[in-house]
C-alpha cells in the first residue's frame, strides 16, 4: 500500500500542489484528476522516485518496485514492437512465453504487427505497445500517466477493463487522467486544481 | 548479466538499424585525415613525422562526436526513466551502452588503420602500434565520451558544448599515445605508455559510473 | 646603487632608470597594468552588477 | 557540524554577515596589492640571470596560485551542494568560474609577457603554462555549460558533477602535461632550476599572495551576494534591503 502525507512538489521555487495526502490499499484504484499544468505528471513522477523536489512523506509498503507508464512511451522506433515489448519486459525481470505475447497482442487489437517497427505505427497503436508489458507482468502494482490518452473508444473499454480484473486480483493502480473515465469498479479520485 | 545481455543486445540492433551511426565517424574520419595530408603535402618524410598528430585528433574528435548520441534516444524517447524507476543497475546500463559504442565505433577504425598507415607511409611496426594504441586508448575516450553526453544531457541538441567541456580531458590520453608513437618510430620501449593508458582506463572505468548514473538521473529527473 | 629607505634598498638611481628598467621595462609595466586592469575589471563588474540588480528590485517592487 | 553548516547556508544569513565584511576585506586586498607592488617594483632585488624581469614574477606566481586553488574552492563548494543540498554552495561554486577563468588568464598573458625578454620567445610550451591553459579552457567549460543550464535549472547539479570530475583531473592533466615536456623538451633556458630565493624576494612574493586570496574572497562575495540577490529577489528582507539604503 502506498501513503502520502502533506506532499508538496517544488517547481523553479513555485509550489506546484501543496499539502497532499492521500492513501491506496491494495485492491483500490486511484484516479489522478485536474486540468493541463496542475502537477498530475508531477506527482506521478514523484511517487514513482522520478522527480525529488519535494516535502512531505511517502511511504510505498511494497516487495517489488511498482511498474510505471511515463508521459514519453519509452518505445524505440528502430525496434520492432516484439523487441520493445522484450526489452520492457525485461526491465521488469519478467519472462513470457511466446504464446503469452501472442495472446496479448491479439487482446490489444495489435495481432500481427509482432515484426513491425515503431516507428510505423500510429500514436494509439504505441500507447498500445507501452501497455503490453503491463498484461505480461505479474506485477500488480501500476502507476500510469494518462494511460487513456490516444487511444481509441474499444482501447479505453479494454483498458477499463484490465484496471477491473487487477483490481479484483488485489492490485494496486495510480493513473493520471484529465478526461472522467469508467472502469468495471469503483474509482477513487484524488483533484489537482 | 542478462540485464547487460538484453542492453547491449538492444544497443546493437539499433546500431543495426541505422547504419549511418557507425559509418558517419568512419567517414568523418578519413576526410579528417584526407583534408589534414592535402594541408601538409605529400611528401614522405614529413608526412610520417606528423601523420600521427592528425590520425589521433581525428580519431579524438570521431569518438567524442559519435558518443555525443549515445543517451540522447533513450532520453527522447522515455526509455531512460523507464530504466530508472525499473530499479535495475544503471552502472550495467551505461556500461552496456559505451560498450557498444565502443564496439561499433572503434572495431571499425582499428580495420582501417592498416590501410590509412599505408598511405600515410608508415612501417608495419608503426601500424601495429597504431592498433595497439586505437585499442588501448578509445575505451577512455568513449568513456569521457559518454560522460559529457550525459551532462548535456536534455539540452538542445549542441554537440559544441559537449566539445567544450570534455575535450581538455582528453589532454593525458593523447598525450600517452602520441608518446607511444613517437617512441616506437624511434624504436625506444612503448611498454610504459602501455600503462599509463591502462592506469588512466582503469580510473575512468571506475570513477566514470558514478558520475554517469549521476548525470542520467539529473536527466530523467526533468 | 640606490639609497636607503627606511631599512629598505632601494634598486633604481631615478625616475628613468625606474622605467626603463635595463630594458625589461616595457614588459614589467605593461604585465602590472594589465593585471591592474584584470583586477580592477574583476571588481567593477560585480559592483556594477549590483547596482542594476538593486535598481530592478526596488522598480519591480514599486509597481 | 550540519547545523552550523546550514545555518551558515542560509542565504539571509550570509548575505547579513559579508556586509560587514566585504568592505573591509576589498579595502585591505586593495591596501596589500597595492602596497606590496611599490615593494616588488622598487625595493625587491633584481635576479642575477633575468635582471629587473624578475619582477613579474611577483604578479604572476600568484594569479596561478589562485587559479589553481581557486578550482580546487570551486570543486569543494560544489560537493557540499552535491552532498548536502545547499543552494548557497552552489551559487558559492558559481561565483568562482569567472574569477578562476580571468585568473588563469591573466596567469597566461603575464607568463608570456615575462618570457618574452627570459626565455626569447612569447610562448613556450612549457608544463607550467600548458597545464593553466588546459586549467583556464577547464573554468571556460563550467562557465559555458552554466549558461547552457541556466534556464532549466539543472546548472547547480552539472556543474558540480563536471567540476568534481575535473578536481579528479587535474592532477593528471598536470602530470601528462609534465611528461609531455619531458619528453619534448627543448633546449633552452629554464625557470625551475634557480638557487633558492632569497628571502628579500620570497617575502614581497608571500605578502602579495596573501594580497591576492584577500581580492579572490572579496570579489567572490560580491558575486555571492549578487546572486543571492538575483535568486531571492522575490523575498521581503531583499524587497526592504533595495528599498532601504
Amino acid at each position: 500500500m502506498l501513503e502520502v502525507e502533506d506532499l508538496t512538489c517544488l517547481r523553479k521555487g513555485r509550489a506546484l500542489f501543496s499539502e497532499l495526502s492521500f492513501s491506496v490499499r491494495k485492491g483500490e484504484i486511484l484516479q489522478v484528476v485536474g486540468p493541463n499544468g496542475s502537477g498530475k505528471t508531477t506527482l506521478i513522477r514523484t511517487l514513482v522516485g522520478l522527480y525529488t523536489n519535494f516535502r512531505g512523506e511517502i511511504n510505498w509498503n511494497l516487495s517489488e518496485s511498482p511498474l510505471f507508464m511515463g508521459h514519453r512511451s519509452g518505445i524505440n522506433d528502430h525496434m520492432t514492437v516484439r523487441e520493445n515489448v522484450e526489452w520492457l519486459v525485461s526491465l521488469n525481470d519478467q519472462v513470457f512465453k511466446p504464446s503469452q505475447l501472442d495472446d496479448v497482442m491479439k487482446n490489444l487489437g495489435l495481432a500481427k504487427l509482432e515484426s513491425i517497427f515503431c516507428a510505423d505505427l500510429s500514436f494509439g497503436q504505441k500507447k498500445k505497445v507501452s501497455i503490453a508489458p503491463f498484461l505480461l507482468s505479474d506485477n500488480l502494482c501500476w502507476l500510469m500517466d494518462e494511460p487513456f490518452s490516444g487511444l481509441d473508444k474499444n482501447g479505453v473499454a479494454l483498458l477499463g477493463k484490465f484496471f477491473g480484473d487487477r483490481m479484483a486480483e488485489g492490485g494496486l493502480i495510480i493513473f493520471s487522467s484529465h478526461q472522467p473515465v469508467s472502469i468495471g469498479g469503483p474509482l477513487r479520485s484524488v483533484v489537482l486544481s | 548479466m542478462t540485464f547487460f545481455k538484453a542492453s547491449i543486445r538492444r544497443e546493437l540492433i539499433n546500431y543495426h538499424r541505422k547504419p549511418s551511426l557507425v559509418l558517419n565517424p568512419l567517414v568523418f574520419y578519413g576526410l579528417v585525415v584526407f583534408l589534414s595530408v592535402i594541408a601538409v603535402g605529400p611528401e614522405k618524410g614529413q608526412l610520417v613525422q606528423v601523420a600521427p598528430a592528425f590520425i589521433w585528433t581525428a580519431a579524438l574528435l570521431a569518438i567524442l562526436m559519435s558518443a555525443d548520441g549515445v543517451f540522447r534516444n533513450d532520453y527522447e524517447d522515455g526509455s531512460l526513466e523507464l530504466v530508472v524507476v525499473s530499479g535495475k543497475s544503471l552502472a550495467v546500463y551505461v556500461l552496456a551502452k559505451t560498450t557498444a559504442h565502443w564496439i561499433v565505433t572503434v572495431v571499425p577504425l582499428v580495420l582501417l588503420m592498416p590501410l590509412l598507415g599505408i598511405t600515410l607511409f608508415f612501417d608495419f611496426r608503426s601500424i601495429w602500434v597504431l592498433c595497439l594504441g586505437i585499442v588501448l586508448v578509445t575505451p577512455t575516450l568513449s568513456i569521457l565520451g559518454a560522460v559529457g553526453a550525459a551532462i548535456t544531457l536534455g539540452l538542445p541538441r549542441n554537440g559544441m558544448l559537449t566539445f567544450v567541456l570534455i575535450l581538455p580531458f582528453y589532454v593525458p590520453p593523447l598525450i600517452f599515445v602520441t608518446g607511444m608513437i613517437q617512441a616506437s618510430q624511434l624504436g625506444e620501449a612503448i611498454l610504459p605508455f602501455v600503462y599509463w593508458l591502462l592506469g588512466i582506463f582503469f580510473l575512468a572505468i571506475a570513477l566514470a559510473p558514478m558520475v554517469l548514473i549521476a548525470c542520467l538521473r539529473m536527466a530523467a529527473e526533468d | 646603487m640606490g639609497k636607503e629607505l627606511g631599512g629598505f634598498q632601494l634598486r633604481f638611481d631615478n625616475i628613468e632608470s625606474f622605467l626603463w628598467m635595463d630594458g625589461v621595462g616595457l614588459f614589467v609595466w605593461s604585465s602590472y597594468f594589465i593585471t591592474l586592469a584584470v583586477l580592477t575589471l574583476n571588481l567593477l563588474i560585480p559592483y556594477l552588477k549590483k547596482k542594476r540588480i538593486k535598481k530592478e528590485i526596488r522598480e519591480a517592487s514599486e509597481n | 557540524m550540519l547545523g552550523w553548516f546550514h545555518k551558515l547556508g542560509s542565504p539571509k544569513l550570509f548575505f547579513e554577515i559579508s556586509t560587514r565584511w566585504q568592505n573591509p576585506i576589498t579595502a585591505l586586498s586593495v591596501l596589500v596589492i597595492g602596497g606590496c607592488a611599490f615593494w616588488c617594483l622598487l625595493f625587491a632585488p633584481a635576479d642575477y640571470q633575468q635582471g629587473h624581469a624578475v619582477r613579474i614574477m611577483y604578479i604572476h606566481v600568484p594569479a596561478a596560485i589562485l587559479a589553481q586553488s581557486g578550482y580546487i574552492f570551486m570543486a569543494l563548494c560544489s560537493a557540499v551542494y552535491l552532498i548536502w543540498n545547499i543552494k548557497l554552495a552552489d551559487w558559492a561554486a558559481k561565483s568562482v568560474a569567472p574569477l578562476g577563468a580571468s585568473l588563469s588568464f591573466l596567469v597566461l598573458i603575464t607568463g608570456s609577457i615575462w618570457g618574452k625578454p627570459t626565455w626569447g620567445a612569447w610562448w613556450v610550451w612549457d608544463a607550467r603554462l600548458t597545464s593553466t591553459l588546459v586549467l583556464l579552457l577547464l573554468y571556460l567549460g563550467m562557465i559555458a555549460l552554466r549558461g547552457a543550464l541556466e534556464e532549466k535549472g539543472t546548472d547547480g547539479r552539472a556543474c558540480g558533477i563536471l567540476a568534481i570530475v575535473g578536481l579528479v583531473n587535474i592532477p593528471i592533466i598536470k602530470f601528462s602535461v609534465d611528461w609531455w615536456f619531458t619528453l619534448h623538451q627543448p633546449a633552452s633556458f629554464k625557470l625551475t632550476e634557480q638557487p633558492a630565493m632569497p628571502l628579500e624576494m620570497w617575502l614581497p612574493l608571500l605578502i602579495m599572495v596573501i594580497g591576492y586570496y584577500l581580492f579572490f574572497f572579496s570579489v567572490w562575495i560580491y558575486r555571492i551576494r549578487n546572486e543571492i540577490l538575483i535568486r531571492e529577489k522575490k523575498t521581503a528582507w531583499v524587497k526592504s534591503w533595495a528599498g532601504s539604503s
